[in-house]
């Protein structure tokens, strides 16, 4: 029994997270998200000599076909660096539902382009997980019609996979003349959003995912997995910085890390955040061998992550004092990746209806006879 | 209890509202110091809708202090689409100052022009090493004949791009205790030697600004007080300072338009407001916010009758305020979900962006203007008796 | 305008509270907790002779026709000093009920006797705010019949109030035969609970009542309003015993009070609990001068009041340290009081889920355009 | 990561559940040092199921140190009705402490009958001006002769009134630095010169105790470690105590037992997990549970995997678990409602009152044991590396 990352896991990360310190410095975050797209597709590349693009895919696609537990890691490196790289979306959800759901032409055509870095998939399934404003896609006579919102890596895609309200997901070209891309511009500008608006474009199906609504779910719980390990990745950052912060900075003659109120911030952040570790490696272990609890444990990872990080990312820039809000710091990078992430496929409220939904608790009587315990914990 | 304002301020009310409907075309240019906005500036103190308890020989209204009339001047107004009477911080807190404890000169000088918007101000209190610890401040004044000579750095100084005037808190007494060393200067923003650098925010506005003082010479009676008194003059203001930032009337109208947005907008075809689990933090928001505007009745009670004492009710104004207001914009980003990330000129934004906005400001005014962490210093010793931070042995 | 208390209210609140802790000192709440109830009515008894029994009852039956801001003076000095005595359901309901909607012999009959401290009336609303198992009132033949729960002053009542589900109220004889009274044991000793089941036990409507929902909603009302006085009566003791205690316990050389942990779980009390005394006197005032914001006030003010008073409770015993949990200090007879409290007449949920009924949160559309209020209000 | 424990255990865990089965109808009658008890601790402890990694010459099974077969009995055994191996004090802290810093004599004497309940011990710590300045403690050891001789108070001593044994920190080098004038006893309950008397809580029980020693005289040898060291004796076992008050197991069967509630409880007919603000409520302590569970199988596998750090997930444990297991208890009485202030023997009363007793007892977990604020000291200083509370100037 070992639970927490192997050696290759590690160094994995380690190897991400100097990349990105050597690459993406909060000097080139700021340029990047200053529009510098140069800057952003170099750092992209580094990445995808890395690995990145090839971790979830099969061998036998060209790819490493790593598990989740490597995405994971990947994912929370990506995270503290904000990295601004597509990542979730293209890497890990369209792969998996590609290799889940893809005819074998689908599969023999797209996954050794993503493994090679070559294409970008972005990944539309807002409307499947709740859909906002009259957004819906539908499906007839071999086209989709509709609107789809908060593409996750949609920047520069060649194809979106997309789904109906059943969940079915399809693959469309991004250079079909009935699609219509609009930038929307997110709080958080080390990557980005897109709407699209579909008349009659052509499209396939993913033959897995017809009347089949387990490959869909395990794409979000993938992609849930993913932006909670981003969070997690910057918020431990974000906690970071804080304690460093506070042994520098001097108010009234101290360190204002030796001031108990501080101290205690930081303190509760760590308290909270420490488990989350824990609660990512788990959730990414069930994905790839305790399948039955995946769901589960993807939502309330999602939801708890996402908590977790509001709560981190407001207190580390209290802790910084007015500097905390400035850009030059640059704390707010972190914070507004961690804003959005939170809001992607589900907000906390949502997805923990969600999970109440996996229990059944909506029809389920109780099921075990009560503990009875009371009395004196003392001598037990 | 009696929450009426009894029939004279009706009639009033209804002379506010006859104005504002006779008012209401009014346009004042874009810019700040336009003269159609000194104009209408004037006007308001014309009719004591704006510095109405001020004197008349210094620009003022010359009314009596009238806090109902004053507050019924406010809620009329913010009901209303008219352009409100100017705030900013030379109106709000050089003017009070200079009343007190500006000489005679000093108010014939800058009292007048400052409520017409003739002369915008800014507030150099902050320095990069002092922030909580302001009283630490080391930018330097030194007498040179009849002259301050300036060398030092400001920060956080809001409006220094548009601003005339400076007034700052300078260490003249270096040999002096702490707080006995800084004395309260009055700084034309045009002297030479001042450099002004903006603080690009994570809002992604510069509403602050650092400033550079080298060699800047001001005339030796460009001062409020005496030497070594600043830290004094300035903690009048600093108190109001903090009052302000969580008006009551703000979050209620803020609160009804987070109930607006939560009936608009829709989750698969059900509306927000709908949903259980958002209702049910909206509703705690709700309460909180109802308990922070009846505790800002009581505040306003006692400005009318002076022996309620409220010394609690004030301090905690700033804490309450600050962090409920960051959290009811931060549940309307939540309700709107994916939407509610969205900012700046994108497609589909709610609000012009005003949620994330104020999200974000909020968190900024969370710490600014003294920390949570002060805040809480201040209610504990302050407020409930209980003692300062003991003195710590050096190492 | 005048936002406070009077000078007469101030007195009776100082009166109650020196009366108090004349005669109900923590070694009387404990005698009484423990059986004592000879104490328990001479106590009660000091406190009809200041008036309590008499506050609301109108002046042509004896009373002294109060206004509720005086009872919430009463509730909340009552609180104060967790107070073994009945108040809310007998003086307060009771007598507003009464004169709300009973008939002239009704009110002939009972009012007089309440404001004399003569007879005590116990109220069981519990049914109409959200009935526990299969618990239900129903009336039929001028006789009701069923299970009342959590009757508040039932004990020694000579007489209860009792509901059906349709909010009509019912005046029943504590001694009919048909009536069986069952003790239950809460937490809070310093009050007790009673189960009733009724077997065609002979009633009479308060006719006012009728097909009328408006009498039980104000009476609940008062109901809510009293128990959130007496819940912040209480934890403002606690906070003033927390400050008391951090000022006088000394460890590690030095008052625990100076401890910037210490101050700040103070402040933070101090900063919820302040606007709750402004609450509380708002909702009292909209109850006798403000009717159509009275509902409202008084559902968020007993779930607000509710949510910080557990927040207090909780922290007040943790900066008594150890001693905070002992009998000895009795810090717990507000601990549960303000436990009780809050369940009564509806937990927070769903009071505050009856506050977004109160404002049609179901039905209404947007009402107003949204303020579309951003940018620099720095100026402004 | 590999959460599987392997063959060989899956064995162990059959062996497991066939003793379990065969002594499913135990009964050990209701005294504690019953000699059904005693035959059933060494019953235990025979099989390997107790005290396992202790050497067989001090009473114990003698076998290797193996987590993972430990865990496998624990949750074995907390899943059948079968009574539990005795836990306490003596046997949590006193065992593991002379084991590692007992003499010879020491582990003779104590180990063997401690394991087998022959023995109960109880720990003199704290004192009444001793709290979470423990060290500050001043009950008072002289040395005469070749005894000691007693006089002091201690607090918050459980089992005191069943324990034949306390061990206890006593001031013997009044001279020394506060940390260094510690020594570690032994003291036999039934020494003339000891009162106890029960300290009632807020739950309505007495776990706790007040001890009183005058003149209590004991042999000069019952002392572990020196003189002078018993602070640094006592704080390995310290750590253990913290840890242990949030048992992740007991955690999720409580969870599991407030879904049950939630489904059986209902308000005007409906079930009250079909309220979604409180179901929400109940999700939310799921996700929190969730992460404390995942943060101790990290925990576990360091303990098998001695190159893991897991400091940071260790210091956390205390804060997180008792806050918590509080928030927990306390959502099943807002479930409840008003049947959730029930208690004691009242009709109605739900799970043996189970939910408000444990309520209570973890807002004592979250005070006792180093408070949550000590909590916060230790993560911040050991955890994050942060400055310890500076020294103060005297006044």
């Amino acid at each position: 029994m070992y639970f927490g990352l192997s050696e290759e896991q590690q160094s994995l990360e380690n190897s991400i997270k100097r990349y990105l310190e050597d690459n993406a410095s909060l000097d080139t975050i700021k340029a990047v998200a200053g529009g510098d797209k140069e800057t952003a597709e170099k750092v992209h590349q580094g990445l995808i000599d890395l690995g990145i693009s090839s971790l979830l895919v099969p061998e036998k696609y060209g790819g490493l076909e790593l598990d989740m537990l490597f995405a994971s890691v990947v994912s929370g490196a990506l995270g503290s660096g904000t990295a601004p790289v597509p990542f979730t979306g293209t890497y890990v959800m369209a792969p998996l539902a590609l290799s889940l759901a893809g005819s074998e032409v689908q599969k023999d055509y797209w996954l050794p382009k993503i493994a090679g870095g070559e294409r970008i998939i972005g990944i539309g399934l807002s409307e499947f997980v709740g859909a906002r404003e009259d957004t819906a896609i539908s499906f007839s006579n071999d086209t989709l019609s509709g609107r789809a919102l908060f593409i996750i890596d949609g920047k520069n895609a060649d194809a979106f996979i997309l789904s109906d309200k059943a969940g079915q997901l399809f693959i469309i070209d991004a250079d079909d003349s009935g699609l219509t891309k609009i930038e929307l511009t997110t709080v958080d500008k080390t990557r980005e959003s897109m709407e699209l608006v579909l008349k009659k474009v052509k499209t396939e199906i993913l033959p897995g995912s017809e009347k089949n609504q387990d490959v869909i779910n395990k794409v979000i719980d993938a992609g849930r997995l993913m932006l909670s390990a981003d969070s997690l990745g910057a918020s431990q950052v974000m906690l970071d910085k804080a304690v460093a912060y506070s042994l520098e900075r001097k108010q009234f003659g101290r360190q204002i890390g030796s001031f108990q109120a501080v101290k205690h911030m930081c303190a509760e952040m760590a308290a909270e955040l420490e488990p989350c570790h824990a609660m990512v490696w788990h959730t990414a272990h069930c994905f790839d061998h305790i399948p039955e609890e995946a769901r589960l444990m993807a939502c309330h990872t999602k939801a708890h992550v996402s908590e977790v990080g509001k709560q981190v990312s407001r207190t580390a820039i209290e802790v910084h004092g007015g500097m905390g809000f400035t850009e030059e710091l640059g704390l707010h990078y972190w914070f507004k990746r961690i804003g959005l992430n939170r809001q992607l496929l589900g907000s906390p409220e949502l997805v923990r209806e969600e999970a109440a939904k996996i229990q059944n608790f909506d029809q389920s009587p109780p099921e075990s006879q009560r503990t009875k315990e009371a009395g004196n914990p003392l001598l037990v | 209890m009696d929450l009426n304002y009894g029939p004279e301020y009706d009639e009033f009310r209804e002379e506010v509202r006859l104005f504002i409907t006779e008012n209401e075309g009014v346009n004042l240019g874009g810019s700040l110091r336009s003269s159609e906005r000194i104009d209408w500036q004037q006007k308001l103190i014309d009719h004591g809708y704006f510095a109405r308890s001020t004197p008349k020989e210094y620009g003022g209204y010359g009314g009596d202090m009238d806090i109902i009339k004053s507050r019924i001047i406010a809620e009329e107004f913010a009901k209303s689409p008219i352009p409100k009477p100017m705030g900013g911080q030379g109106i709000q807190m050089l003017v009070p100052t200079l009343l007190e404890l500006g000489s005679e000169e000093q108010k014939q000088t800058y009292v007048k022009p400052t409520l017409r918007g003739e002369i915008i101000w800014c507030q150099g209190y902050s320095e990069p090493n002092s922030g909580s610890d302001l009283a630490s401040l080391q930018t330097k004044g030194e007498l040179d004949g009849d002259e301050w000579v300036i060398n030092g750095q400001k920060t956080w100084t809001s409006t220094a791009k548009f601003a005339q005037m400076c007034f700052c808190l300078v260490r003249t007494e270096p040999d002096a205790p702490k707080h006995q060393g800084i004395s309260y200067l009055l700084i034309p923003m045009d002297s030479p030697g001042i450099e002004i650098r903006p603080i690009m925010q994570m809002t992604g506005t510069a509403d602050f600004n650092e400033v550079f003082f080298t060699d800047v010479r001001i005339p030796a009676t460009n001062i409020v007080g005496k030497r070594g008194e600043g830290w004094k003059v300035a903690n009048a203001t600093l108190a109001y300072e903090r009052g302000s930032l969580a008006d009551p009337n703000v979050m209620m109208n803020r609160m009804y338009a987070l109930i607006d947005l939560m009936k608009s907008e829709t989750i698969d075809g059900e509306r927000v407001i709908d949903k259980p689990a958002f209702r049910d933090r909206l509703l705690r928001i709700q309460g909180r916010v109802l308990a922070l505007q009846s505790n800002s009745l009581r505040i306003l009670s006692s400005q009318i009758n002076k022996e309620q004492d409220v010394t609690l009710a004030r301090f905690i104004l700033k804490l309450q305020g600050t962090e409920l207001r960051h959290d009811l914009e931060g549940l309307a980003i939540d309700a709107m979900g994916e939407l509610g990330t969205l900012y700046e000129n994108s497609p589909l934004l709610r609000d012009s962006g005003s949620w994330q906005m104020h999200y974000m400001y909020f968190l900024g005014l969370i710490i600014g203007g003294g920390t949570s962490q002060i805040q809480k210093n201040i209610i504990s010793e302050r407020g409930l008796g209980m003692p300062k931070e003991p003195k710590v042995q050096e190492a």
